[in-house]
């Protein structure tokens, strides 16, 4: 029964299953969902074991769906994620209305990933990826009447990706004449080389658009900032990791053949590159927490795609480290500020402050997801850094790692004022009696977090199976311990020593520091603090939130002042106008058309020899 | 080890002579004395070779300098301040006005016996008093910690009701949170 | 398990003499500033003393555990990078760990600190911290770049990210990298200025205008904690750059030598020194000190 | 009663005639009938299918051999096309049946089965004159059911109508008689065989008279100015029979003319432009629409602008491919126009911007409309998407890259205008209720044809082997002369 | 006097306007005009408006308590000669109320609010006759001369003992120079209302 069919049957049957239920037993859906993507969970595990490859005709064409170790990881991190964001979701949701359409959709959008992932043709792959594209499109939209204008401007580019994506296909189809991805990647060199090149970049902006590249990144803050929280842990966890999928197979299977290989690298290297650096400024100036989470993401993507790009063992291992990482991390941020959305209603860093106490665990997730992206030690994300600062450095990458760098620095910045606005700071008094989120939300998010620290300290479970992944590409060879990170100059960082001592010395200081006066040492609250011997009254909240940033704005003004958005925008206005000048050419007068159509005999008649080429 | 009585007195000793040399002063310039202190601090009569720093707020400070008159609507914060700080912490009151207030007497907004209101360990006498007395009483105040008799917060945690009935005389509108030593 | 007991003493013994050194350092640097200010000074020692009277501090307040916890980071993060730097070269007492570890792990180590401070500053409600912290991590972005410049070439000057090989290579004086790479050695000192946070550079904890930014809710056992824990993260600091550019020392006397000559860089720079805006800091270090970063690696890559 | 394509033209005629007669005794009957009728001719279209596929049918009314007397010509395309005609038809009807009340539904009844004896008629003949004559049932009828609803508008709508269609009679009725002077035969095997006699430029002007006659009809731009008109002002059950039936009658027509006669390839590369012109312009158009049905009346413009990219391929994938499409859109179209009928209809006002919020007060007709428009934009698993993706790489494959592009961007446009209307149904406020139901008739013909177009969408196969033949005989011409005159292949040979 | 000339024109223009007014022209610069309450506020708008004496430099108040009165003086300066009106005014200690000028002068309400705290005079139409410098202050207004300051000072601030010889500064001051203080401010009874 562990066979591809059985996996989207029972996905996609969930999900219109879950759409019956909501209307007619409400007390099943929830049931459903949940068996559903666990069901995905077990099938996705089992399936490297028994499923065979599945092939059959459609129309002209022969599709092929297979289980390989590189779909494998993505699959993997796809069920993982759709089961605990959908656990997640049980509280989340709970008061919102047409849960049915909303957990219809969330399946749909799993399954059409898992269609991606598996599919060894192009056509199940645009298939499933454009399922995958409007479901999740009917997820951004569901929640308010802001979400219409960001929704279409999610779905307009990721069509102009999905058609990009098309356009390449149909050209491979009509020079290959084939569709299977094992033929393509076998006679990619027989293409002309200004085909390549084109195939390439159509694919590079197909897969790029989801991965929120710049200069195709501007749906991606608004969308994921939009949609309901369990969605957008999977948006940014999952979703966009299909982009990085695409890449990965088009960057290293398909230009690595190509002549321009070389140039291939380092213009997507420099756009992650770029992405990454302008992502962090332009989360740093966020006020929204979730803004500012997907503008991480967007940054967290640059790095992935510069690790493929680059293309050496180290840096494809990075990246596709961070890929599975980020997955799980920013999930779990999500899920915190979902947590904290669902017991305050916001997510303005403006106005939401101090919930440390109230929501400890929450903030324990918070903790963990922001040093797991800030790449301190001894969490898994500096195993992620440290390979990919050292590949880039390695392969002679040097300006690149760089503005690699400046953007991991920068990245403390909007980290630090994610954490600090939303749990720590002065107490407020309108959050005094709110409570910790139910354990729905936050046994995922605790789960997650404790598995950051697990791939910290060994990151060997997250190398081992990506080495193995990575053999679709050629053949690496990682034999390192579970515990120690080497790179291609044979310099090493030992996990398990350094986690050690970090784990020793914290202890040993923490436990000095609270057993010294432990019986003089008294708790205050933060209305207590030195304010020059004013006092704080209960309604005045005193938390630096507003402008936090200030200085460092100024600073990267001229940065911030251009804004590619403005530039979309003028252009979408521009057309609009364009077209509507076009409508009149409708005047609605019966004559004009009667003018037309004499206009049009008349031309025909006049130009006929232009116009069929024949000679009368 | 730690219980021995010896051993408990070379960490006194220490201890002590460690609080003496470092004395960092709370930067509240309350009345027309604050002008004394750049003087004090700086070239000319350098309080630092004494271990004297001026620290930013209450909760990294030693002692609290009352310098000169202090209106009551200052001396609330004074009192707020005193109470941010960490024990063992001294009081100085600064000029006469802190003593029995000075040519502010009879003024209907001005206190005129600090020691009313907080457990004050060195007056320093003088309208203004010089950086030398400033610093004079600074050295009386080190005699006393090294002899042990600097226990003002000690004193005003045990007469807390005594000092709050005072301090509720003049301030009627006692708004600040409890006191936690 | 045989126990190795030169590396037990060197892991015991390390700290406190980092302690004591950083320590000594903090005094005497007070003692130079006040000489230079035309005053008497206070002792060396007067660090010493002023941990001493916060850890004698009879009570403390805290408002909540990160609070309590942030020194603790602070303490670990600097403790730890001690331990992955080399100390005193081919010494088999202070080595500790630094085989396994490397250049780029220690650029993240000494941030783990900063953030686990900045949390605990973040907990404590006061708007000061806050600021302090806003304003410590945004110039944080402005000298890690030219640091990390500098040691990006130098990285690929020797193929190497380990600092025990970067010591290797300086074997003797003409080897050192101060004279291999000058050009990174400049843009790493600039960025060291910043790194210390002496002045221009030492907005973060503006005494008179923040009141002291970040630590200013900490007294008492946190506050001496962090000194502590600061005096350490100094020697650290200098222990690193000796490794990097100054060839590393063989003993103790080199050691102090070298990294007293290092540290009244950024000392006597801050003694004549004003205070810039966080604006105006980083933009200082986005200008200079990386085109100089720049240049050097343009150099080592033109130098092959 | 033996079945035979006779009927498809024959029996709807009759039926036509027949329904004012019952009308005098019994108006709740009249509905039925066309229901009874079209029902049965879906029969017949199933049952005759097989047979069509097989081997072409011919059949000679009155006796006369061909190329004398009016001849039938039931191959694979026009077994897909009368399929398609009579099923569309049934499901309007199934529509029609509560949405059309207002009196004298006889007489639409009357009309609309003689559009469906047009219809068929245009499809099935093998004569030219005859085709001209169906192409009149159409036009008229259709006229008529413009003006239907006997507003102001609906009288300017098929006033205009009806004026640009004359031009069309006139301009196709000249180019018939300009053939039969020129060759003295009506029957269209017969033509394409005589053809090869006739003078380059009489046979160029010809062309020009058939293509702008026909190009009227079939939505050509810029000679498609009625059609935005008379969508909108038409009820929305004629809507679909515009888009869904006449239209691919009329394109199947001048497809069949082209194809038969002016086989060469400057003609085709015409209509790859002409279409690619007709598909922006009119999608551009749409995206600043501000009714609904205009909107849709401007899509369908710009559907039929890509099935004639397709046709103009001149390949046999592009043939299907745009056969593929037309019936895609025919299905897709008539479930958009049907559900549009209801929104307005329950909104009270052809406006977007009244659409508001009608999703969660009228769930299952919202739904028809996402539905449908996700699957027109071509979006999986619907329908649309494997004729979208077939007409591209038949596109591709003739090597036309640009049109590859251009076909893209008009689908982005697509997308923005569609989805601006589903999120407004969903996503909105709602502004007002409505209490009224959608009656279960209407629900069940779009309830219909959104299985049917899912149906497609997964197994695109089951109607891609039925396609194929039909675009072969499209192609293969000298076959249709063969059967179409009962010529041994062997005597045949066309040298153009 | 042909120095004051400024003076005694804008002396005859007020007096020309404001007949019951009686003006002085005190020394250089300085034009002192007595009025009836009632024409306080068209004075100040007039010297506004007309004479461009558009700054309002403060506004004081004397306490006669022999008379039962308090004086409230209106300092108007002109920028462009430099001259400084004083308009004075009497208004009833009882029940001292008066015209707040908040909407001629912002300025005005911090003084309004100063003299209401220290005198309580209200000013009506002043919005923001808050608590000023003083804080939770309970007893009669400070600045008031039946407000007996010493004695207030002695029941709350606990006097230290020791200083009681210096109590009377005056005669302490007196004996120890031999210097006669001349007696300023000791005939506090209003002339010429």
């Amino acid at each position: 029964m562990v066979s591809l069919t059985t996996l989207y049957e029972i996905t996609f049957g969930g999900a219109i299953l879950a759409f019956i239920a909501q209307h007619t037993i409400k007390q099943l859906r929830t049931f459903i969902v949940i068996v559903t993507s666990a069901l995905g969970v077990y099938i996705v595990w089992r399936l490297p074991s028994q499923a065979t490859d599945i092939s059959f005709r459609l129309g002209d064409f022969q599709i092929l769906w297979g289980v390989n170790e590189y779909s494998q990881l993505f699959a993997l991190l796809i069920a993982v994620l759709g089961f605990f964001t959908l656990i997640y979701s049980i509280d989340f949701m709970k008061e919102r209305e047409r849960l049915g359409y909303f957990y219809m959709n969330f399946l749909i959008v799993i399954g059409g990933m898992y269609g991606i992932v598996y599919s060894q043709d192009l056509i199940s792959l645009f298939f499933f990826w454009e399922i995958m594209t409007w479901s999740s499109f009917m997820l951004v939209i569901y929640c308010c009447d802001d979400a219409q204008s960001i929704g279409l401007k999610y779905f307009v580019f990721s069509a102009i990706g999905a058609y990009a994506m098309l356009t390449a296909i149909v050209l491979i189809w009509a020079n290959l004449e084939t569709t299977s991805l094992s033929v393509l990647f076998e006679n990619f060199t027989n293409l002309s080389s200004g085909l390549q090149i084109t195939v390439i970049v159509l694919f590079i902006v197909g897969f790029g658009v989801k991965s929120a590249m710049m200069p195709f990144h501007v749906w991606a803050p608004d969308a994921y900032a939009i949609s309901p929280t369990p969605f957008t842990a999977l948006f940014s966890g999952a979703l966009s990791k299909m982009g990085i999928w695409g890449l990965g197979i088009v960057l290293l299977k398909l230009a690595a053949q190509s002549g321009f290989y070389v140039w291939v690298q380092d213009i997507v290297a420099w756009i992650g590159a770029i992405t990454a650096l302008l992502a962090t400024f332009y989360a740093i100036v966020q006020t929204d927490a979730k803004k500012l989470l997907a503008y991480s993401s967007i940054g967290q993507l640059g790095y992935i795609i510069v690790g493929l790009a680059i293309g050496t063992p180290l840096s494809i291992m990075s990246a596709l480290f961070l890929a599975m990482l980020h997955g799980i991390f920013k999930a779990m941020l999500f899920m915190s500020a979902g947590a904290v959305f669902y017991r305050t209603g916001s997510t303005d860093m403006n106005e939401v402050t101090g919930l440390i106490r109230k929501m400890p665990w929450t903030f324990l997730t918070a903790l963990f997801g922001i040093i797991t992206v800030a790449g301190v030690p001894p969490l898994g994300g500096f195993a992620a850094k440290w390979m990919l600062y050292e590949a880039t450095i390695q392969s002679g990458h040097y300006f690149l790692v760089i503005v690699l760098f400046a953007a991991s620095t920068a990245a403390f910045l909007y980290l630090y004022r994610f954490i600090f606005s939303l749990f720590l700071g002065q107490e407020e008094k309108e959050y005094a009696d709110i409570k910790e989120a139910p354990l729905t939300m936050t046994v995922p998010m605790v789960i997650m977090a404790l598995f950051t620290l697990v791939v910290g300290v060994f990151p060997g479970i997250f190398i081992n199976p990506i080495g193995n992944a990575m053999g679709y590409f050629g053949n690496y060879t990682f034999n390192w311990d579970v515990s120690s990170l080497l790179n291609e100059w044979g310099n090493h960082v030992d996990m398990m020593t350094v986690v050690m001592t970090i784990g020793a010395i914290f202890i040993i200081a923490a436990i000095f520091i609270t057993i010294k006066n432990y019986r003089t040492t008294r708790y205050v609250t933060t209305k207590d603090i030195h304010t020059s011997g004013e006092i704080p009254t209960e309604n005045e909240n005193l938390t630096y939130a507003v402008d936090f940033y200030k200085p460092f704005e100024r600073a990267i003004a001229p940065v911030l002042k251009r804004s590619i958005d403005k530039t979309y925008n003028l252009i979408a206005e521009n057309l609009e106008s364009a077209f509507d000048f076009l409508r009149y050419v409708y005047t609605g007068n019966g004559q004009t058309y009667a003018l037309y159509v004499v206009l049009f005999l008349a031309v025909l008649m006049v130009f006929a020899e232009l116009i069929f080429g024949i000679q009368l | 080890m730690y219980n021995d009585k010896d051993a408990k007195k070379i960490v006194d000793i220490i201890q002590s002579y460690a609080r003496k040399h470092s004395l960092w002063v709370v930067a509240y310039g309350t009345g027309c004395g604050a002008i004394e202190i750049p003087p004090t601090m700086t070239s000319r009569y350098d309080a630092e070779r004494f271990g004297i720093r001026g620290s930013a707020t209450p909760r990294q400070a030693d002692v609290l300098l009352i310098t000169g008159y202090l209106a009551v609507k200052t001396l609330k914060r004074v009192i707020r301040t005193y109470e941010q700080m960490q024990a063992p912490k001294f009081v100085m009151g600064f000029g006469s006005c802190t003593i029995n207030g000075g040519m502010y007497w009879d003024s209907y907004n001005t206190i005129n016996a600090l020691d009313r209101y907080l457990p004050v360990d060195v007056f320093i006498n003088g309208c203004m008093p010089r950086p030398e007395a400033v610093i004079s009483g600074f050295i009386k105040l080190q005699q006393l910690i090294s002899e042990g008799k600097a226990e003002g917060a000690e004193k005003y945690l045990k007469n807390l009701e005594w000092y709050r009935e005072n301090q509720n005389k003049v301030i009627p509108n006692w708004n600040m949170p409890d006191y936690n030593w | 398990m045989e126990i190795n007991w030169s590396s037990v003493i060197g892991i015991v013994a390390t700290p406190v003499i980092a302690f004591i050194v950083g320590v000594l350092y903090g005094g005497a640097v007070r003692k130079i500033t006040a000489r230079v200010q035309n005053r008497y000074g206070p002792p060396i020692t007067q660090n010493l003393f002023d941990i001493i009277k916060l850890y004698s501090k009879k009570t403390a307040i805290q408002h909540g555990v990160m609070q309590h916890l942030g020194p603790v980071f602070a303490i670990t993060a600097s403790v730890t990078s001690l331990y992955f730097i080399p100390v005193i070269k081919d010494s088999p007492y202070f080595q500790n760990f630094s085989f396994n570890g490397d250049l780029i792990f220690l650029l993240y180590m000494m941030v783990f600190g900063s953030l686990g401070m900045a949390l605990g500053a973040g907990q404590t409600g006061n708007p000061n911290s806050a600021i302090g912290v806003s304003r410590g991590l945004s110039q944080m972005v402005g000298y890690e770049i030219p640091f990390v410049l500098a040691l990006v070439a130098i990285m690929i000057q020797f193929k190497t990210t380990s600092l025990n090989e970067l010591l290797a290579v300086q074997d003797h004086f003409t080897n050192w990298i101060i004279f291999q790479s000058p050009l990174a050695f400049v843009a790493g000192i600039l960025a060291f200025l910043g790194m210390m946070h002496y002045a221009p550079f030492d907005v973060v904890i503006a005494p008179a205008e923040i009141a002291s930014g970040p630590p200013s809710e900490f007294g008492g056992k946190y506050l001496g904690l962090m000194m502590t824990s600061g005096s350490i993260f100094a020697f650290v600091k200098l222990v690193l750059f000796v490794d990097i550019f100054l060839g590393g020392a063989s003993d103790f006397i080199t050691l102090i030598i070298k990294t007293f000559l290092l540290y009244m860089i950024p000392v006597l720079t801050g003694i004549v020194s004003p205070r810039f805006r966080t604006e105006q800091s980083i933009l200082f270090f986005w200008k200079w000190p990386t085109f100089i970063g720049i240049l050097a690696i343009i150099v080592v890559v033109l130098n092959g | 009663m033996s079945l035979s394509p006779v009927q498809f033209i024959a029996v709807p005629l009759f039926a036509a005639f027949l329904i004012p007669l019952i009308g005098k005794a019994s108006k709740e009957t009249v509905k039925l009938v066309p229901g009874i009728v079209l029902l049965y001719l879906s029969y017949v279209a199933l049952n005759l299918f097989p047979r069509g596929l097989e081997r072409p049918i011919v059949e000679h009314i009155a006796g006369f051999n061909p190329p004398f007397g009016i001849t039938l010509y039931y191959g694979p395309l026009a077994a897909f096309l009368t399929t398609l005609v009579t099923l569309i038809g049934f499901v309007i009807w199934l529509y029609s049946y509560k949405f059309i009340i207002r009196e004298p539904f006889e007489k639409y009844y009357m009309l609309f089965m003689l559009l469906i004896t047009g219809s068929t008629g245009i499809i099935l003949t093998g004569d030219i004159f005859n085709m001209f004559v169906f192409l009149e049932i159409t036009a008229i009828a259709a006229y008529s059911l413009t003006a239907f609803l006997r507003d102001k508008d609906g009288a300017e709508a098929a006033f205009k109508y009806l004026l640009i269609g004359s031009f069309s009679s006139t301009f196709v009725l000249l180019a018939i008689l300009l053939i039969y002077m020129q060759t003295g035969t009506l029957n269209l095997a017969d033509i394409a065989l005589k053809m090869a006699d006739v003078p380059i430029t009489m046979k160029i002007f010809i062309l020009i008279l058939f293509i702008t006659g026909l190009g009227i009809e079939a939505e050509i731009f810029p000679l498609n100015g009625w059609a935005p008109d008379a969508y909108s002002q038409a009820p929305s059950p004629v809507g679909a029979v515009f888009g869904g039936i006449v239209v691919k009658a009329t394109i199947y027509a001048l497809m069949r003319i082209v194809y038969l006669m002016f086989n060469f390839h400057s003609v085709l590369h015409f209509f790859v432009i002409m279409g690619v012109i007709t598909m922006l312009i009119a999608e551009m158009s749409a995206m600043r629409q501000h009714q609904i049905k205009r909107m849709l009346a401007f899509s369908s413009i710009g559907q039929m602008g890509l099935v004639i990219i397709a046709f103009g391929l001149g390949t046999e994938p592009g043939v299907r491919a745009a056969l593929f499409q037309m019936f895609n859109h025919a299905l897709i179209k008539t479930l958009l126009f049907f559900s549009a009928g209801y929104l307005v209809f329950h909104s009270g006002s052809k406006h977007i911007s009244a659409l508001d919020g009608l999703g969660r007060d009228k769930p299952l007709t919202s739904f028809f409309f996402a539905f449908g428009a996700l699957a027109i934009i071509g979006l999986p698993p619907f329908a649309g998407f494997w004729s979208k993706l077939y007409i591209l790489l038949s596109v591709a494959d003739a090597h036309l890259v640009t049109v590859v592009v251009l076909i893209l961007i008009s689908a982005v446009i697509e997308i923005v205008y569609y989805l601006r209307v589903v999120s407004r149904l969903y996503f909105k406020r709602e502004t007002a209720t409505d209490v009224r139901r959608t009656p279960l008739s209407g629900l069940a013909a779009m309830g219909i044809l959104a299985v049917v177009i899912l149906f497609v969408g997964l197994y695109p196969n089951t109607i891609l082997d039925w396609l194929t033949p039909a675009a072969r005989e499209l192609m293969n011409t000298s076959e249709y002369i063969r059967t179409g005159l009962h010529l041994n292949s062997g005597l045949l040979s066309i040298n153009f | 006097m042909e120095e004051l000339k400024i003076e005694k024109e804008i002396a005859e223009e007020i007096s020309k306007t404001f007949h019951s007014a009686e003006v002085t022209v005190k020394r250089e610069k300085r034009v002192v005009v007595k009025l009836r309450d009632d024409l306080i506020t068209p004075f100040l708008s007039y010297a506004k408006n007309n004479m461009n004496f558009i700054h309002l430099a403060h506004i004081s108040c004397v306490d006669w308590l022999e008379d039962n009165k308090f004086e409230l003086i209106y300092s108007l300066l002109n920028y462009d000669n430099k001259v400084m009106i004083l308009a004075k005014t009497y208004i009833d200690r009882e029940n001292p109320e008066f015209v707040s000028h908040t909407n001629y002068w912002d300025q005005a309400e911090t003084y309004e609010r100063e003299m209401r705290e220290m005198y309580g005079i209200n000013f009506k139409g002043n919005k923001r006759l808050t608590e000023f410098i003083l804080e939770d202050w309970q007893g009669i207004p400070p600045m008031r001369r039946d407000f007996d300051t010493v004695k207030f000072s002695q029941d709350t601030f606990y006097n230290r003992p020791g200083r009681e010889n210096a109590q009377d500064v005056r005669t302490t001051v007196t004996k120890k120079s031999g210097e006669e203080i001349p007696e300023i401010g000791k005939d506090y009874t209003v002339r010429n209302l």
